[in-house]
């Protein structure tokens, strides 16, 4: 499947097997039963690079690291033509056997995984917390559910595309507390290759692409939750990537078409879009049941249908972004097309947003 | 200085997914098994830290002494878990919260009380649970 | 364990904790319980970084590839200042369990891994094929491993310090054919830290520091052996990388003072100076019974006693071989070494010499 | 056309380390239960894959039939191994080979015989093992 992905992606890019000079392969995971997946890919597609060849990994960011890394290759002059590929199979594991595995990726193994604070139950917590601090029902957050499957109806690469209800979203059965079934990520399979290569390299092709920008990332130096009282909501890491992104990329908030932003859950989609300061702390949760998420609205936000309803294979999801970002502004998302989308942000995180990374995609045609 | 034990909830069989213990976190597992919940503290630049750890993230020095955190604070946020890891199946559903204590210290813990939205932001104190392998820590609304 | 190791780094790098920007760590692969330790490690070292924090992987090459992306990240502009871990912990886990784990690595794991060829095997192959081609006999090639030990004997870092006869390599217990017990890595457990900065940072510290010079990789996309009949014993890929990495530094291979093989077995290590080309094929076994590759011998190599003496935890060795390097270059070496040691070549690998990753370092003062 | 099939050497017990089955491999499973090893040919540029994969390496292309191939063939080189996984631990020590096939493919596989140095570079021939649970594919020195 990876390859017939790979195969696929070169040909969208005008690529050919010797043209490829790096492999950028976001790490799988445990159920991966083939170790060291890059070195086994480059051999099944006969690619001999001499770039390089590696794989990146870094819990949600996983793929978010495989893009960038993709294209610091190129920056650092180490490349022209870099495949980044993610590939992710978990559902032929029982949930209860994945989460043995993930509860010790998400917290401090010895004195937080003990009480088995699954993945998603830390975004949980936000969840209440953030419905006490503001004053929020849970309707209103549980509305981005909602909002993600419209997107997701028109996008032919999304699991769930069937229509879903505010109220189907309420009675769903619980799963980590306030958030139910449809307020977090169904388990996913999926793969996504990206050719990214010189602009020169590009520009030969004779095709529309998507230039890279602006990049920023940051680090609270946190893992989870900080070891003091605090506020847990404020994602300061996006704060300041975005920043350093919209720095790097000589551009403003107000000039971004799209927003791609990694959220598992309904709240975590609520607070990026409030670190990001497109809207006010504690009323992001209003402005998305007000349609300013959905296309059509000021800021559109995973016009693909995010990992609630296109999927959610996590070390796949952030480079699916990068596909629907570019097909935004390269004004092929059909049905699900923003208006005169130019610019697109696309955000990957680890841990509970302790991390951030923001790349920046432009259209040139 | 802090003479009283934490109360003690005992639970029968061993501890779901125990904890490693480490020539480092012996005397955090020695301590809680008496009833006392401990973190270091920097000699350096005074800060506690938890999860303990050999290091400051403040300072990198290594001096440190246990002591013991006091009993009170107020309940974070909270999750009630109805999917669980396989160590954990016969606990669900369980709720773990995030206290933060009067001492400074915030943690990730169980919450032993059934506890609903209204309980955010309210007094808890902490609590041993005694498995027939060892201790854990935990809260419970007060 | 790892703490340690980067306080003491960053100490000699006259570095401190809001310098590092960006965090580097080689997968330490599946043993360590924490998960995602890149982050942990930024947790428990209260780092906050505006670079990066990734973690890399790629086999035997995983701790070249974490040296590697700090040194990109420094190149591409994306991080000032970079700390680069690695970690591993295998002494706790029986050897049969870690091989469990260690045999879906290296090979097809539905049709060569079902066979149990543990990493070192296709070494081993090697070696019986070396000494049938060229007519070479078992001692002319186990004197690699007398040769390292002597190099380790000045090591204080190393993990076997005795003196070793060849009589005792030869009348070891077997581990695989025709390799014994002496000829083939021990198991080790190990940590390294690393500041990678930029040049004007590491001015301003005033001490003598290391350049990288020259960088060069190569991939033949190729999982361990081709599918067609063709020589095994070529490594062509440390050809082709060794001389992107000569050409990068505008040097020559007659003028490298000293060099750090990624060779966890004799075999290895033989294979890989005639792949560099500084002997003849087939005459590398002889050249090191020689002391051509011995400390005084015209091409000093693996002057740390290598992964047979110095110690080899997989993911880390790499890293120790920029430490041994740093240490030969920058004249720190004491009874090691080399003498008037200006510029030193670390080479990791993945596979069987599938891919090669080579540095060049300089001296500067 | 090779209607003959291989030599089968029957082993009591299931495989230690028994190989995935997927819709692209289960033809070569099949015939090698039947006594022939079989690999993909590529129908675009006429390369023998192996292992087996649904990609060509040379071409890309996905296009294929699997053809028989022929069992006569040279030991490249071969080990003999004395530290193993738990799942071989039974089978210890045991014998792997690189083989090179007269058709033109190497792979790897388990060698029967006790082979020496001295049989580098010697005549081999495929043998099919059969186990409980299914075959593997092997060698021996004719
Ligand atoms: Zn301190
Ligand atoms: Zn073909």
């Amino acid at each position: 499947m990876a390859a017939q992905v790979v195969r696929e992606a070169a040909t969208m890019a005008g690529v050919s097997r010797p043209d490829i000079d790096a492999v950028v392969v976001a790490h799988p995971g445990d159920h991966t039963r083939q170790g060291y997946f890059h070195t086994f890919l480059c051999s099944s597609l006969g690619i001999a690079a001499k770039g390089n060849v590696i794989q990146v990994l870094g819990n949600g960011m996983t793929g978010g690291h495989a893009f960038d890394q993709a294209v610091q290759l190129i920056e650092s002059g180490r490349a022209e033509c870099v495949l980044a590929v993610g590939v992710h199979f978990e559902s032929g594991i029982p949930t209860a056997q994945h989460l043995d595995y993930s509860i010790r990726l998400t917290g401090d193994v010895d004195f937080q995984s003990i009480f088995g604070p699954v993945p998603i139950s830390w975004y949980a917590m936000d969840a209440h917390r953030y419905m006490f601090e503001y004053d929020v029902p849970r309707d209103t957050t549980a509305v981005v559910a909602v909002k993600n499957r419209e997107h997701a109806r028109f996008n032919p690469l999304a699991q769930f595309r069937d229509p879903l209800t505010l109220d189907a979203v309420l009675s769903a059965r619980p799963i980590v507390e306030p958030l139910g079934l449809f307020e977090v990520p169904a388990r996913s399979d999926g793969a996504v290759a990206l050719i990214v290569s010189t602009e020169a390299r590009a520009k030969l092709t004779g095709q529309p692409y998507a230039r890279i920008r602006g990049r920023g990332f940051d680090h609270e130096g946190i893992h989870q939750i900080a070891d003091v009282p605090t506020s847990a909501l404020d994602y300061s890491a996006l704060t300041r990537a975005a920043h350093r992104a919209l720095t790097t990329a000589g551009t403003e908030l107000a000039d971004i078409s799209t927003f791609q932003l990694y959220a598992p859950c309904t709240i975590v989609e609520i607070l990026a879009t409030e670190a990001l300061g497109l809207f006010a702390r504690g009323s992001g949760a209003a402005a998305a049941a007000n349609d300013a998420t959905s296309i059509g609205g000021r800021y559109p936000v995973n016009t693909c249908g995010g990992c609630l309803s296109r999927g959610h294979p996590p070390e796949v999801s952030p480079l699916y972004d990068v596909v629907e970002a570019c097909s935004q502004i390269l004004g092929r998302a059909e049905r699900r097309q923003v208006e005169g989308a130019r610019l697109a942000m696309c955000v990957s995180e680890l841990g509970k947003y302790n991390a951030a990374l923001v790349h920046i995609l432009e259209a040139h045609s | 200085m802090i003479d009283v034990p934490l109360p003690t909830i005992r639970h029968n069989g061993p501890r779901p997914f125990p904890p490693r213990v480490s020539r480092f976190t012996r005397p955090f597992w020695t301590a809680l098994e008496q009833g006392f919940l401990t973190a270091p503290k920097c000699q350096a630049c005074g800060r506690l830290r938890f999860p303990p750890r050999p290091l400051c993230p403040a300072c990198w020095s290594e001096d440190h002494v246990w002591i013991v955190l006091r009993p009170h604070g107020r309940l974070y946020s909270f999750t009630r878990i109805h999917v669980a890891p396989r160590a954990l199946d016969g606990d669900l559903p369980y709720a773990i919260g995030i206290v933060d204590l009067d001492d400074g210290v915030r943690l990730l813990c169980r919450l032993v009380n059934q506890a609903t939205f209204a309980d955010i932001g309210r007094e808890v104190e902490t609590v041993v649970l005694q498995y027939d392998d060892g201790p854990l820590f935990a809260a419970r609304l007060i």
